[in-house]
């Protein structure tokens, strides 16, 4: 065990499944002997040499292309793209090429790759280094998302995403990255996919997060308990697939639930898991859902803390929504 | 470079000297994919497949470089190539099974006719976004080489492809790694009814090559031996260590773009009429006749027998079933998750579809 | 008023765009000659020159990156993606600069531009000639998406789309392209942007579709009536900004819906229309909400019609909701 | 190309004769910018502004190509040419009142520091995205073409912009179009930590034109007389019909790559004071010197009017508020939809943040 932070734990990650399996590999720009511009590669070429840790041209077309190719010959390719915002240009490798290999070749060949992408805002980065466009991914039949609120589940899910069959989008909090702390083993494990945790358990209303938004979901539940509102607070941890089981029990119970997530409302996953859980849970129901997200806008900068559902804006919606 | 001259002799100085059993075998494959073209094409205008994209024309370009690729080699396809599958012998049957996406079809009825593969002939999965596949093709080459095993990676693609963002990423890394790679351009003068004059200012496509460090050379792709010689030495400089190659594959495609396409609204009939004098098969048959290793008889019985072949795959492909239903759900993941199994039961116990969909 | 299928209305939209306005321009794959491989622009070149339509290279970053520098000039450029599906290698300059253009220039600088697209199922086209991507469009700021149903509809539509100040997506949808004729006025006309249509009044069930679907909307909403069950069918004609007054009050007189698109459910624009409504109208509804979407896997080839939403998965849906 | 030598005295043959008057303005322009970006720099060490990208040691390559075009033909930037911007008259505080964020910041809060723009200027908005403005530039300048105006335009990117998707697609419809447009391509050296000898296998990235067909050239950088130079020459030709030009500036970016940077990570101190030696202000000042149009007296007051310019919009921009809340909301769409409406009302109506975010 040692002390980790999120950067500190996912290089953790990184470094145990590279020294398991020779065939994982990373590619990235910047990631050599800078370590990435997050320094999440720190010490990785050193350690695996050059030839393992691709420091490559700019250009995310030939990142996750090229990764593809790597995957399809067996190895296992481990992606950085710098922030969420620039996997755009290698998009259609991913949605139309790595999404649907296993699919046309009917299990034949396969694309087994991870993604790791820093997304999200709070850094001051305005709309090209904050944005979290994780339902364009959920929305593609072929790619697991994933994305781990905390260091010991980065570590657990990254490796476990990396022996993992498909293709898999990891999206990492870099508001996180350096703010929280916590036990992780330096021996692999893996937190499983497709599991989400209970992380406060509650009867009155089910709030949902994941990644840096957990936190301020779990401070709204605190401040909300004092009101007298007991929250149930639920991190994802995979987005897809979806555990669906823990979400429909939880608000089975509680009858009431508040989405939250950075990404602009419209068509974010948190319009999924209103549809998904009204569908399956309409009886139950005893308030309409709540969305509680980034407003419709691109990301700002000056106002970033306003544009975040922060938890001064999620208190009175769990306190609506249990009130109501 | 251009080697097999029109009256069937060959430039002495560039011959590689392929034996004559090769060339007849080259030039008897060459036909079978133009035979099996043919009779694509007549079923896709009785309504008996849906779609068929051919090579006719392009048949050196496609099948002399596949010959001068060793077996072992991985091809990566456009759509076009299916010639260099069936030289790797692919099983005639599995294709046209595919054509009709039934039982038999080794991608079950999922994509469209002309996208098939096979793992087992080294011959990556057919995907229609132009350009997608070359970055795959660099990809397995720099895995290739990172496992120090003694194989290479040939990737086809069109003239259009070569605007593609993928195009430019793969020569790219392709360089920059040293992959043992080769970047196999069929320019067949046309994207779709783009002219290459218009997709690009270059008047040769091999100029690309100096963009980005990989050396590049352009052949008349028509030219059986000018294609394997070419790509033969790309495959020596691959596999010494070398890095990649580009060959532009000069070729000519006499058909439509598909069988969706009208090629007379862009195009003369005078042209595809001077390059129906240079026909690949024309040439390399000019040849083998020189040296009395083919004759009219000959041809005539190969033609016959493969126009029986064909027939035979089509008549039980057609008596296939289709695809079974319930593998609309299957390998999207290695493991179906929870919402897959729960729609396939949806799909599988709901109503099925009759007759037409409603329009007003 | 001229008889005109979908594809002719479209081209006489374009063509008496171009006739007002010289700024209008086309650019894309195959338009010039060919008229693009649906002839939607077929004699476009030749009344107006090759130095308004573009033949272009293959490059959708080409042409939408072109077209956005042209927009900013004061063009209105008009561009063609051949199929939906090949739209994304163009998705970078789309939801990163298309779409954040004003934002980040404070309205000084924008785009005016139109791209349209075939998109759906329904020609066997399998998954690379099928897809409807318009959910990945509908959550990112900035842009408009504007899919029609009919030929009247689409050529007002359109040229409403080429006069509007804003980036507009507009879905074509090619299975209705040469199947539905009717009366289009031969000149100009504008359908306003943002006003969806209820095109068969019913007091039970409110079905929301688009595009191709429409027409399989509407065909069970007759059948269902045949079964006694009353069906509203609204045309969303803009899928966003949404007409979102015409469908909360259907849904409040209705207390019922049942959204249909081709698009996989999972994050399609079914999961906001849910969310919204559910949102809005939650002490109406009566029954919970349903989607008859397509499935969640690429998009298939041999089993097409079991994949696409078609009459027959939506008349049970529509009458289990009804009777719910 | 080079004809400022290092002792100030030019090559006759080349010296495309600018006034003495205009090679002064020119220095000044330069020494403004490296103040300016000194005291950005600290700011953002003090924690005052966020985020700073520079352009130290690339200020002859920026202010020399856009001295070069003409005032009326559009420059689309990159990130790092403000220089180039406050060249053509941007007020000085505007700019820092970006760097700031505040009420006074033309794009309102919204964007990161260095991301300005100004229509006023024919100045294009800066965007993050790696090669993204280049086809914006390329359709411009087709729509300029389109118009008949006597416009052209200059776009500005770096050495790792040159494997975008946007690059390729950019060069190549500028060479079919025949685009009134120059490719100025500021090699600085780095991608961030990546050299340029990594971003691609070919030593100078002027060989990249070859591939289109656009006319290519290398220039040192550092030498605003070759920058000038070729510029104006680019410029003539696109003016003259002759299409687009795509010029190397072969240069050295003596900073980080923004604030966020540590270069020591990855290259070495040697390598930079290498670098230092050929700093295009000392070049061009021991040139004006030589001339007697400029001497250490002047030089120190010139640097002593800049710096206290720049403090003096500093403190204003400190003293002025933040952008406005409300316009988070405004300019998504020419007309606010009622969605926005809705959810600007809810943020304006709704709870505050206060103090910090909530991490365990
Ligand atoms: C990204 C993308 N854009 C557009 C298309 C539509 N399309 C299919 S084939 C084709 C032309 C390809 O030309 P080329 O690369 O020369 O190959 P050829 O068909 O001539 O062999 C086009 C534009 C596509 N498949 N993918
Ligand atoms: C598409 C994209 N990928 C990655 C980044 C992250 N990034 C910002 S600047 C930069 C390096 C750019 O290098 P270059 O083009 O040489 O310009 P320079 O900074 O040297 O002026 C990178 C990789 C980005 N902004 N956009
Ligand atoms: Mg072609
Ligand atoms: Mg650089």
């Amino acid at each position: 065990m040692t002390s980790m932070n999120l950067v500190q734990a996912i290089r953790s990650g990184l470094r145990e499944a590279m020294r398991q399996d020779d065939d994982v590999m990373l590619l990235g720009e910047d990631i050599g002997k800078l370590g990435g511009v997050f320094r999440v590669t720190q010490g990785l070429e050193e350690e695996f040499g050059a030839d393992r840790v691709l420091d490559t041209p700019l250009s995310e077309t030939g990142i996750i292309g090229t990764a593809i190719g790597m995957a399809l010959h067996g190895l296992r390719p481990v992606s950085e793209i710098q922030f969420a915002d620039f996997i755009y240009p290698g998009f259609d490798q991913l949605v139309n090429e790595a999404a649907k290999y296993r699919y046309r070749t009917a299990g034949e060949l396969h694309v087994p790759m991870v993604v790791r992408t820093p997304y999200g805002g709070g850094i001051r980065g305005g709309q090209y280094h904050s944005q979290s466009p994780e339902a364009l991914f959920i929305h593609t039949p072929g790619l697991k998302v994933v994305c781990p609120s905390n260091p010991y589940d980065a570590k657990g899910l990254l490796m476990e995403a990396i022996r993992d069959e498909d293709p898999v989008i990891f999206f990492e909090p870099k508001r996180v990255y350096r703010a929280v702390k916590m036990d992780v083993p330096d021996e692999p494990y893996a937190v499983p996919l497709g599991q989400a945790k209970v992380v406060r358990s509650g009867a009155q209303v089910t709030c949902v997060a994941w990644g840096a938004m957990l936190y301020e979901a779990f401070s709204a539940a605190e401040t909300a308990a004092g009101q007298g509102v007991d929250v149930e607070v639920i991190d994802l941890r995979t987005l897809w697939p979806l555990d669906i089981d823990t979400l429909v029990s939880s608000v089975e119970k509680t009858g009431r639930f508040v989405i939250v997530h950075e990404a602009p409302r419209t068509c974010g996953f948190g319009s999924e898991l209103v549809a998904l859980l009204t569908e399956r849970a309409f009886l139950h129901l005893e308030a309409p859902p709540v969305r509680v997200t980034g407003w419709d806008t691109p990301f700002p900068l000056t106002h970033e803390r306003e544009y975040l559902p922060l938890a001064h804006r999620i208190v009175p919606a769990l306190l609506e929504t249990a009130r109501y | 470079m251009h080697i097999n001259r029109a009256d069937g002799t060959l430039d002495p100085s560039l011959d590689p000297g392929l034996s004559i059993d090769q060339l007849v075998s080259l030039y008897k494959a060459m036909v079978r994919t133009r035979v099996v073209d043919d009779r694509l094409e007549r079923l896709q205008r009785q309504g008996r497949i849906a779609f068929h994209v051919g090579s006719m024309g392009e048949e050196a370009a496609i099948i002399g470089a596949a010959a001068a690729l060793r077996d072992h080699d991985w091809i990566v396809p456009c759509y076009r190539e299916v010639g260099a599958l069936l030289w790797r012998g692919y099983p005639l049957q599995r294709y046209i099974d595919h054509m009709y996406g039934n039982a038999g079809d080794p991608v079950r009825g999922r994509q469209m006719p002309d996208h098939t593969f096979s793992r087992e002939h080294r011959y990556l999965a057919v995907s229609a976004p132009i350009g997608t596949q070359i970055p795959h093709a660099v990809g397995m080459a720099m895995a290739a080489k990172k496992r120090g095993l003694d194989e290479c990676v040939g990737v086809f693609f069109g003239d259009g492809a070569t605007s593609s963002n993928d195009f430019h990423a793969a020569m790219n890394f392709a360089a920059v790694y040293q992959a043992p790679v080769l970047f196999l351009c069929r320019n067949n003068g046309y994207a779709i009814s783009l002219p290459a004059e218009r997709q690009t200012a270059v008047p040769r496509l091999s100029e690309k090559g100096a963009a980005y460090g990989v050396p590049a050379l352009r052949v008349d792709g028509n030219d059986v031996l000018a294609v394997w010689k070419s790509v033969r030495e790309g495959v020596r400089r691959a596999t010494e260590g070398d890095g990649p190659t580009f060959v532009e594959l000069a070729t000519y495609r006499l058909g439509g773009h598909s069988t969706s396409d009208d090629p007379r609204a862009y195009r003369g009939d005078d042209e595809v009429e001077r390059w129906r004098k240079a026909d690949p098969l024309r040439r390399l048959r000019a040849h083998i006749e020189r040296r009395d290793a083919w004759s009219e008889a000959m041809d005539a019985d190969w033609r016959a027998a493969c126009e029986s072949e064909v027939r035979e795959c089509v008549q039980r492909a057609e008596e296939t079933p289709a695809a079974e239903l319930g593998d609309l759900f299957t390998d999207v993941y290695a493991e179906p998750p929870w919402h897959l199994r729960e729609q396939r039961a949806q799909c599988l116990d709901g109503p099925r579809a009759e007759g037409e969909e409603h329009e007003p």
